[in-house]
C-alpha cells in the first residue's frame, strides 16, 4: 500500500474536541461566516445538546448549504415523486447519486445532469472540467461504466468580450477532461443570451451502463466493515468551494472575494474509473459514494445516514497533499477525484491490491459501527459526534415565499404576432439567412469538434443529430439515446409551459432518432430563491415538469438544482434543462436527421399554428421577447413520438428532424446541410409562408419518406390521427420554397457555419 | 464475439478469434482506445491479446498495437512517460528485430518518443482538440499494416487529438519522402499543421508504422463515421502474418 | 530589444497533476533524491524599447490579467540579462 | 533542500502557436511594444541533499532524456537562489 501521510499532530490548545465543546458552551463560533443562519445554528445546538465543535460546525455548514441540502427547492421537488408515473423501468429513483432505468436484456442505464455554473465563471477551464469529473463519479458510484457525456451550455451575448474568455475556456475544459477520460461527447446545447452574461450555465450530463446485478448504492452497513478512501490526496483547494459558492448571489467585483477553484486531474479520474470497475467486477464493496461538493463531510454522513449503523473515522489517516491542513479543512475540502467505499474486512486486501495495480492511493480511514452516531477522531481525540441523518438528510427546509411577478402580465401581453413581418419573398429569404446564421441557430461544430465523439467505438449518433445514441450491446444492437433541451426564453414567458416545452422537445428529439423515451433527468437553473418572483418561476417550472412527466409517462430519475444564478438584482431567465433517455432495440434502425436520398418525400407531421412568442425569429429579427410560448399538447407529443418510433422500426423513414427553435426552415436547413441534399418545398394551401417557415408550434417533425413507403406511412398517420402534410421532396443542391425563394446549399452552409468561428477567432 | 460493455469482456482479450494470429494491445494508464482496438482486431479475424504496461512480457504475440488515448494524461508530452514503461523496454528491442508494431495517435506519439520513428509530435497549430472525419491518402501500401490498400488510395477515418502536429527537421523530412516512408498524408485539409501534411510514417523496414487518425474507429457500418475504411490495417497485418 | 520572462506556476495549495506525473515517473527512470516537482509555464517576451519600470509594470499587468489566472496561479516577472 | 529549475523552450525554428496566440491577443488587450512571445515550460525540482556538480549533472541528464524532447526542444538548468 502507498504511504499515507496524516496531518499535523494535534495542538491541544487549538483542537476543538467534543470534550472541549462540552466544557466551553459559551465560545463564540463563526457560524455566520460559514453561511449558517441564526436559527440554523440554534438547531445544531439543539440536536447536539451542546455547542458544535469546529469540525461539526464545518460539516453542518457545508451540508446545510443550499447547494447540498436543497433547502429552498425541496418542497417543490417532492412533486417529482408524488406525481411520478407508474413505470416498471425505474430501478432506482430520486435520492441516490443517480437514477437507474431498466433498458432490457438485463441492462440498466443510469444518467444525470448537473451544474457547475459558478466555478465556470471564475475559472472557465477548470470549473467546467471539474463539472464533468463530478458527474462522471456520480455515475460510476452507481456501479456503472460511464459511456457518454453531454454538455448543455449557456453564455452571455455571443459578441460580448467576456464570452470570448468564458466560452473557449469552458469548451476546452469539458473537452480536456472528457476526452482524457475516454468518454464520447454525444450532444448538448450552446445558447447565447445577455441574461447569462455574469452567470454562464455549465451543465454536464453523464450516462452509464451496467447489468442489473451491478447496481450499487451509497450506504454503509455491516458493523466492522471498513471505510476506504481512495483516489487523489486531499488538498486545500476548493475548501467549501462548490457548496458555498453556489449557495449565494455571486458578486463578481472583487478579486479578493474569489474563492478557490479546484484543478482537475482527468488522468487520475480515468484510473479511478478503471480501478473502481475492476473492484465492482470482483464484488468487493457493500456501499460506495463519490466525493463531490462538501467532500468527506458529505460522503461520510451520507453513507452513514443511509446505512443501518454508525461510523467511526480516524481523520488523521486521510492522505494529504498539504500536511498543514486542519481537521475542519480536511472535512470541507472538495479536492477532486476521490471515492469512498465500504468494504468487508476479508475483502480489504484485494481491494487495496487492485488500487495498487492502478496506482490509486487507498487508505482505510474508519469502520462501520453498530451505534447510530458518526464519530470522527483526530489523533485519538474525538472531534465529531453527531447523528448522521441530521447532517445529511434532515437539514433545514424552507417554504420560501413566492409570487407571480408584477411584470409577467405585461410581458405576456406584448405579443410577438404584432411585430412587422417580411413583406416580400426577397425579404423572407434575407430573414431566413439571418436566422440560420444567428449565433443561437448557427452550427456549433466549432464547439463540438473539440470533443471526441468516437471513443469507445459505440457511437451511433452524435452532434449535430437530434439526440446522441450509443450502442449498449454489440450482439443485439440494443442502444440508448439521450437529448437535452431547455429554452429560457419560453420559460421566462411562462415557466410552467416553458418547463413542459423543454421536456417535450427533448422527448421529441429522442423519438426522432428512433428511440422510445423512457425517463428523464433535469437541471433547474434559476436566480435567487430569496426573490419571490424567482421562487414563483421555480415553483411553476417544477409543477410543469412534474405534470408533464406524469402525462408522458416518463419518471424523473434525478437531477440537480442551481440557484443564485444572478448578477446583483438581475436573475437569469428561468432555465430548466431537461434530459430525456430513450431506448432502441437495434441501433441499425436509428433515424438520422440528414436528407441523403434524392427523391424522398418530405412530410411535415403535426399542426402549424401562428406561434411566434419567444421564437428565434422574434429574437434575431426584432430583439424581442414577449407574448406566450407555443402551446403545449403532451398527448400530441406522445402520438408523434409513437409514429416516429414505429416509422424507424419498420423502415418507413430515411431521415427525421424535430422542429423547435427556428421552426421548419431551421430544420430543413440543418437536414439539407447534414445530408448534402437540397429540398423543393411547397407551402400548403391556406398557410402564410412566413408562418409556415418560422412558427415554433410544438409537437412537429419533418421526415423524409422513400416513395415505396409513402402509402404505408400516410396510412399509419391517418389511422392514428396524426396530421401529416406532404410538403416537398429531397432534391438538388438548393433549398427552394416554391413561389418564394431559392437558396443554394453552399450559401446556406456559409451562413450557418461561419458565424461561431468568426465570433470566437 | 462478446457483446456486453462490461469491462471484463475485452480487457482479457475475450474469446479467441477465428484465426490464431495473436495481436497484442498495450494498455497504459490513460489508454482509451485499447478495447476498441481489440474489437477491430477481432473483427479482422485475429485474436487480440491484452498487454499491460508494467509487464515486460509480450506473451509471444505476433504483432503489437499501441492504442490511442492520453497515457499518463499526456502531462509532460504526449507519450513521453509511457515510453519508459517496462513493456516498452521489450517492445523497443523486438520492434528493432522486426516485430510488427502499429502506433495509433497516442501510440504514434509513444513511438516517436521512443525513437522507433523519427520526428516528434506537437500541439495542434490551432491549439484545440480536433475530432473529425478525415480524408487520407495511403502513400505506402507496402508496410506490414497497409498491404491491403493500394498506393494512392483515399480513405476516410476519424481523427481526434490534441497533439497531432508532426514535425521533424528538413533533412529528416526529405529522407522520409525519398525513402517512401511517408505512409499517409492528410487530404482536403491539414487538420493540425503537420509538416508536409504527414499523417503517418513508417520505419525503414516497414514493420513499425505510426499515424494520428484512428482506423479502429472505422471498422463497422453504422458506428462512428459509419464507414469501414479502417479495417484494412488489421486485415493487412493478419494476411502478412498468415503468409509468413 | 530586451527579453522579459514571465514565469507562471500553480499556487502551492493547488493540485499540480503535471508535476506529479513527472515526479512519479522519476524512480522508474532511475532518478531519486528529487522530493517534489512542479510544472509551470514560461513566457519569453521580446520588448521593443527600454525595459524601464513603466514597461515592467505593463508586463506585470499583462501577466495578472492574461498570462496567469490569479485564482489558481502565481507569477513572477524578471528581465533576462 | 534546494530548488533546481529546468526551463524547456521549443527550438527557435519550430513554430510556437501558443506564443503566437498570446502575441496576437496583445493588441486587443491594449498591450503594444511586444514584438515576440514564446511559451515554454518551467519545472521546479526540489532536490534532497547538496546541489553540487554531480547533482546538477544528474538533473541535466534528466532534462535531456525526459523533461525535454531534444528533437524539438532546448533546455537550461539553473539553481534557484
Ligand atoms: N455543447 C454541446 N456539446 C455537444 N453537442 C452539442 C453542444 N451544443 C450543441 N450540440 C449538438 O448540436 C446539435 C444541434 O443543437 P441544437 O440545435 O441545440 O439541437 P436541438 O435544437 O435539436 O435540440 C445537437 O446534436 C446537439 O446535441
Ligand atoms: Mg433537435
Amino acid at each position: 500500500m502507498l504511504p499515507s501521510s496524516g496531518g499535523q499532530p494535534p495542538n491541544p490548545r487549538t483542537l476543538d474536541t467534543v470534550k472541549h465543546a462540552n466544557e466551553t458552551p459559551g465560545t463564540e463560533q463563526p457560524w455566520a461566516e460559514l453561511g449558517l443562519k441564526q436559527d440554523e445554528y440554534e438547531r445544531i445546538r439543539e440536536i447536539l445538546g451542546r455547542r458544535p465543535t469546529g469540525a461539526e460546525l464545518a460539516m453542518y455548514s457545508v451540508m446545510w448549504s443550499e447547494h447540498c441540502s436543497y433547502k429552498s427547492s425541496k418542497v417543490h421537488l417532492r412533486q417529482f415523486g408524488e406525481k411520478a408515473p407508474d413505470n416498471d423501468a425505474l430501478l432506482v429513483g430520486i435520492g441516490e447519486n443517480a437514477g437507474v432505468v431498466d433498458v432490457g436484456q438485463g441492462y440498466a442505464v443510469t444518467f444525470k445532469v448537473e451544474s457547475h455554473n459558478h466555478p465556470s465563471y471564475i475559472e472557465p477551464y477548470q470549473g467546467a472540467a471539474t463539472g464533468v469529473g463530478g458527474i462522471v463519479r456520480d455515475i460510476l458510484a452507481m456501479g456503472a461504466r460511464p459511456v457518454a457525456v453531454m454538455d448543455p451550455l449557456r453564455f452571455g451575448a455571443a459578441d460580448h468580450p467576456d464570452t470570448k474568455r468564458v466560452l473557449p475556456g469552458v469548451v476546452a475544459g469539458i473537452g480536456g477532461y472528457g476526452n482524457c477520460l475516454g468518454l464520447p461527447n454525444i450532444g448538448g446545447e450552446v445558447v447565447f443570451d445577455p441574461c447569462y452574461q455574469g452567470n454562464p450555465l455549465v451543465n454536464a450530463l453523464c450516462v452509464g451502463v451496467m447489468k442489473h446485478e451491478d447496481i450499487h448504492l451509497a450506504k454503509a452497513s455491516g458493523a466492522g466493515n471498513k471505510v476506504i478512501l481512495y483516489g487523489a490526496r486531499t488538498g486545500g483547494d476548493g475548501i467549501g468551494g462548490v457548496s458555498v459558492l453556489a449557495s449565494e448571489t455571486f458578486d463578481s467585483t472583487g478579486p479578493s472575494r474569489r474563492p478557490a477553484v479546484q484543478v482537475g486531474d482527468p488522468f487520475q479520474e480515468k484510473l479511478l474509473i478503471e480501478c473502481t470497475l475492476e473492484i465492482f467486477r470482483e464484488d468487493l464493496v457493500t456501499g460506495i459514494q463519490d466525493l463531490g461538493g462538501a467532500g468527506l463531510s458529505c460522503a461520510t454522513s451520507e453513507l452513514a445516514s443511509a446505512g443501518s449503523g454508525g461510523m467511526r473515522v480516524e481523520l488523521d489517516t486521510v492522505p494529504l497533499r498539504d500536511s498543514s491542513l486542519s481537521p475542519e479543512e480536511i472535512l470541507m475540502s472538495e479536492s477532486q477525484e476521490r471515492m469512498c467505499a465500504i468494504v468487508e474486512p476479508g475483502k480489504v486486501d484485494r481491494f487495496l491490491e487492485i488500487c495498487e495495480k492502478w496506482d490509486v492511493i487507498a487508505t482505510v480511514i474508519g469502520e462501520v459501527t453498530d451505534g447510530d452516531r458518526l464519530e470522527i477522531f483526530w489523533h485519538g481525540d474525538q472531534i465529531v459526534d453527531v447523528p448522521p441523518r441530521t447532517v445529511a438528510h434532515e437539514g433545514p427546509v424552507y417554504q420560501r415565499p413566492y409570487e407571480r411577478p408584477s411584470w409577467q402580465d405585461e410581458l405576456q401581453a406584448d405579443d410577438a404576432g404584432r411585430l412587422p413581418r417580411p413583406g416580400t419573398p426577397e425579404e423572407l429569404r434575407e430573414q431566413v439567412l439571418k436566422v440560420v446564421a444567428s449565433p443561437n441557430q448557427a452550427s456549433k461544430s466549432w464547439v463540438t469538434d473539440q470533443y471526441d465523439r468516437f471513443v469507445q467505438g459505440n457511437t451511433v449518433l452524435a452532434q449535430p443529430e437530434d439526440s446522441g445514441m450509443v450502442r449498449v450491446d454489440e450482439e443485439t444492437g440494443l442502444g440508448v439515446a439521450v437529448a437535452t433541451d431547455g429554452n429560457g426564453r419560453y420559460a421566462k414567458l411562462d415557466p410552467y409551459a416553458g418547463a413542459q416545452l423543454a421536456l417535450a422537445e427533448s422527448y421529441r428529439n429522442v423519438a426522432a432518432a428512433g428511440a422510445t423515451p423512457l425517463a428523464i433527468s433535469n437541471c433547474l437553473n434559476f436566480g435567487s430563491p430569496e426573490d419571490p418572483a424567482v421562487m414563483w418561476q421555480f415553483a411553476e417550472a417544477t409543477r410543469g415538469l412534474a405534470d408533464g412527466c406524469l402525462a408522458l409517462g416518463t419518471p424523473v430519475t434525478g437531477g440537480n438544482v442551481s440557484l443564485y444564478n444572478q448578477t446583483g438584482e438581475t436573475a437569469i431567465h428561468p432555465t430548466p434543462v431537461v434530459a430525456v433517455l430513450g431506448v432502441i432495440d437495434d441501433v441499425a434502425r436509428r433515424t438520422p436527421i440528414g436528407f441523403a436520398s434524392e427523391g424522398h418525400l418530405l412530410y411535415l407531421l403535426g399542426d402549424t399554428r401562428e406561434e411566434l412568442g419567444g421564437s428565434a425569429w422574434s429574437q434575431v429579427i426584432h430583439d424581442h421577447l414577449g407574448g406566450l410560448p407555443p402551446r403545449v399538447d403532451l398527448e400530441r407529443e406522445k402520438l408523434l413520438a409513437e409514429i416516429l418510433v414505429s416509422a424507424s422500426r419498420d423502415g418507413m423513414v430515411d431521415a427525421a428532424h424535430d422542429l423547435s427553435d427556428g421552426g421548419l426552415v431551421q430544420a430543413l436547413v440543418e437536414s439539407s446541410l447534414r445530408g448534402g441534399k437540397g429540398a423543393r418545398v411547397v407551402v400548403p394551401d391556406g398557410l402564410d409562408p412566413f408562418v409556415f417557415l418560422f412558427s415554433e408550434s410544438a409537437g412537429r417533425a419533418v421526415v423524409a419518406v422513400p416513395r415505396s413507403e409513402e402509402v404505408r406511412f400516410t396510412d399509419m398517420c391517418g389511422a392514428r390521427g396524426l396530421p401529416a402534410a406532404r410538403i416537398g421532396v429531397v432534391d438538388g443542391a438548393s433549398l427552394e420554397i416554391q413561389g418564394q425563394f431559392s437558396l443554394p446549399l453552399s450559401e446556406l452552409r456559409r451562413a450557418h457555419e461561419e458565424t461561431i468561428p468568426a465570433l470566437l477567432a | 464475439m462478446t457483446a456486453r460493455p462490461s469491462p471484463t469482456s475485452t480487457l482479457d482479450g475475450g474469446p479467441a478469434g477465428r484465426g490464431n494470429t495473436r495481436i497484442g494491445v498495450v494498455t497504459f494508464p490513460g489508454s482509451l482506445d485499447d478495447r476498441d482496438t481489440q474489437r477491430a482486431i477481432r473483427r479482422a479475424g485475429a485474436e487480440p491479446v491484452a498487454l499491460w504496461h508494467r509487464d515486460k512480457d509480450l506473451k509471444q504475440v505476433d504483432a503489437v498495437v499501441l492504442p490511442g488515448g492520453f497515457s499518463y494524461g499526456d502531462y509532460l508530452r504526449a507519450g513521453a512517460i509511457s515510453r519508459f514503461s517496462p513493456v516498452m523496454e521489450t517492445l523497443i528491442d523486438q520492434a528493432r528485430a522486426g516485430l510488427p508494431v502499429l502506433g495509433i495517435c497516442n501510440g504514434f506519439q509513444v513511438l516517436t518518443e521512443a525513437h522507433l520513428l523519427p520526428g516528434a509530435m506537437l500541439g495542434n497549430n490551432h491549439l484545440h482538440f480536433i475530432c473529425r472525419e478525415q480524408k487520407l491518402r495511403v502513400e505506402n501500401a507496402e508496410t506490414a499494416w497497409t498491404a491491403d490498400y493500394t498506393a494512392g488510395q483515399e480513405i476516410h477515418i476519424p481523427l481526434k487529438n490534441m497533439d497531432g502536429r508532426y514535425v521533424a527537421d528538413e533533412r529528416t523530412l526529405d529522407m522520409l519522402e525519398a525513402e517512401g516512408r511517408v505512409a499517409f498524408r492528410y487530404l482536403g485539409m491539414n487538420p493540425n499543421g503537420s509538416l508536409r501534411d504527414i499523417a503517418g510514417i513508417t520505419n525503414e523496414a516497414g514493420n513499425v508504422v505510426g499515424l494520428m487518425p484512428h482506423p479502429e474507429h472505422a471498422v463497422e457500418p453504422g458506428i462512428g463515421t459509419g464507414g469501414t475504411d479502417g479495417l484494412g490495417f488489421f486485415t493487412s497485418i493478419l494476411k502478412k502474418l498468415v503468409n509468413l | 530589444m530586451a527579453r522579459v520572462v514571465v514565469d507562471v506556476m500553480l499556487k502551492p495549495e493547488i493540485l499540480d497533476p503535471q508535476g506529479q506525473a513527472v515526479q512519479r515517473a522519476l524512480p522508474r527512470l532511475g532518478f531519486d533524491g528529487i522530493s517534489d516537482v512542479r510544472q509551470g509555464k514560461r513566457f519569453e517576451l521580446e520588448i521593443d524599447g527600454p525595459v524601464d519600470d513603466a514597461a515592467l509594470d505593463r508586463v506585470r499587468k499583462l501577466a495578472e490579467t492574461f498570462l496567469a489566472n490569479t485564482v489558481i496561479e502565481d507569477f513572477t516577472v524578471k528581465v533576462e540579462s
